[in-house]
């Protein structure tokens, strides 16, 4: 009970695309070391912030660090819920085929892959915003 | 227990501001301040989408901000509520979170 | 109450330090505590004591020490921020091999945990950026 | 003599591009750079303001941007030329000036 | 002629609002610099940049330095040449009643006090736009 | 063909310097002079020898100086801007009674001046920013 009295909702808003500036890749590292403090962890991609989940990611011509791998190991760090939202992805011409596989490792179910994104309509992820204790804007 | 969304860019610039409004629930706050407050003049084309239907939520403006932008709260229209820091503090003790929309 | 705050851009360029400074200051003018002040970010930019404004002008680096002097604030500076940005204290410089440090006084350089700590003790995190 | 207009910040988050396109000449030329390149993804809502009726002008996206935010040359909008950062040069090269639209 | 030859137009493009950045500030410093070079100078006032010639800016709340009466003072840096976007003033709900008056003296006319602020169509500042050598934006 | 090129905003945060810096590189390859290199704004903190940043990441200031370097570029920073963003060489500090500085190496501070300079003779200024 002392410790769900400490456990928080924390939601991480991610609203810009990667590269151009270094919201995305700060925001990662704030929900790495994050994970460890073992509160209740979502993640929010809105407007052009689904650009960060995008597949394919080659930063080799800009010659900046591609974190987008990254992504893919929040399953490992428990971070589990991962909210798209729809509108955002179609406004911008993307659909849920052009994000990269993120998955992680039910340990109470037999350790089954299941998906941490979770395409998410804007009426709910009000809801979701509404249900916080704390949240990180990026 | 309700939020409050706080912008702090031009709509006529960003569309932070209605990214905000796509996303606020019933009972909640939006503070306009820095360069949000030029949404909130009178006359402006912004105003329409601030008084667009969505869940009903309480529009404030940051006065200071105004004032350093030359907008006479007489230029402020309708429904919106002009507050200071202090009015800024007691929003974010009166709603359960703080959401800024960057 | 007891706020948390975050700082995501540096002195000037953009109006986020000075929002928030006068956001702390009508927080503590009401009585209510600052648990941490996270400079994150181009926040990180606040922490340098180099910076020379116009006299004329304000000058939020004195203005946030000043702060921190008077109610004892926790002004925490990130520390994989600061390095990507060039904020240094005389031990992190020790341990980069830099010949100097250039911190000012009442900021201290520490940790991502420290925000997310900010989070779960203050009751409201108020974040201010671009 | 030709204008070369750059854009860098995604239209879906700023007016930047629509300013842009509002104030181009005859034969000028519109880069898309850094976030912009969003802008020019097929499907998109705002491919329709790039091709609305304006002075005809030519449009390009810088290609390493693209692949930074994986965004496949087949995902390009018609009509929208891809260079690269030496092609940049040569349309600085090639306009009288540069306008970029910060 | 010499002289002629080194002189060339300058734009300086002013699109954001004041305080909320510095870049209304910054720009206004270089363009003060800039004026001893005696080159062509003009500024255009687009989008939100309308603002920086807002009167009545008041910045005792914000705790920032009010450089607006700076703008008043460029006549005498023999910079009068200020295009204010119509299109952006009336989409703002601002009429050009709400800027500051800004003039200058013209020498060649006995002194007479004239207006530096011009009025301009999106289209002519589109034409100005293609007339210059140098554009710098803020 | 004779560029002048404008940087705004500072390193990291937005990919402003990453563009000029490869537009530059770009510019040389093609066999064209850089008259000038101005960091204005933010841009100041690209001069500042201080940074650490990650070693799997590029490294700006020190892509800048080699840069300059090998091309004998004018890499300038603004003086007025460096002075309220805490950019400082041995010179400044000295005249502004601070205990250090942390210029770059093929970094210098000068004034507004030297932009409309390069504005004046380059053939092409091109500007960087957010």
């Amino acid at each position: 009970m002392s410790e769900q009295a400490n456990r928080k909702k924390f939601l991480y808003v991610n609203r810009r695309a990667p590269y151009g500036t270094i919201y995305a890749l700060e925001s990662l590292e704030v929900v790495l070391i994050g994970a460890a403090f073992e509160q209740d962890v979502s993640l929010a991609f809105i407007d052009d912030g689904v650009y960060q989940l995008v597949a394919g990611q080659d930063t080799a011509g800009v010659g900046m660090k591609n974190f987008s791998k990254t992504y893919r190991a929040l399953g490992d760090y428990e971070v589990r819920k991962l909210y798209v939202e729809r509108e955002s992805l179609a406004e911008r011409g993307l659909t849920v085929e052009d994000l990269m596989p993120i998955t992680y490792e039910d340990e109470d179910d037999d350790y089954a892959e299941k998906p941490s994104i979770h395409l998410t309509d804007r009426s709910e992820m009000a809801r979701l915003i509404a249900e916080q204790d704390v949240i990180l804007s990026f | 227990m309700p939020t409050l969304h706080t912008v702090n860019k031009s709509p006529y610039e960003r569309s932070s501001l209605e990214s905000c409004l796509d996303h606020v629930a019933e009972g909640d706050s939006v503070l306009m301040f820095e360069d949000a407050v030029v949404g909130a003049r009178r006359g402006g084309k912004f105003i329409a989408t601030l008084k667009a239907e969505r869940p009903s939520c309480a529009l404030y403006v940051l006065g200071p901000d105004l004032a350093a932008r030359g907008i006479k709260p007489a230029d402020i229209a309708e429904g919106i509520s002009v507050v200071d820091y202090g009015g800024f503090v007691d929003l974010a003790v009166a709603n359960a979170r703080v959401c800024a929309w960057l | 109450m007891r706020f948390g705050i975050v700082v995501n851009e540096g002195p000037y360029t953009r109006q986020a330090s000075d929002s928030a400074y006068l956001f702390a200051k009508a927080a503590l003018a009401k009585g209510h505590e600052i648990f941490r002040v996270f400079f994150y970010h181009d926040g990180v930019n606040n922490g340098t004591r180099f910076t020379v404004p116009p006299q004329d002008d304000r000058n939020l680096q004195r203005l946030w020490s000043e702060l921190a002097e008077t109610h004892k604030l926790d002004l925490v500076v990130c520390i994989a921020a600061a390095q990507r940005r060039g904020i240094l204290d005389a031990n992190e410089a020790k341990r980069q091999g830099k010949d100097g440090d250039n911190i000012a006084p009442g900021f201290r350089i520490s940790g991502l945990g420290q925000l997310i700590e900010a989070g779960i003790q203050a009751d409201r995190l108020v974040v201010f950026g671009d």
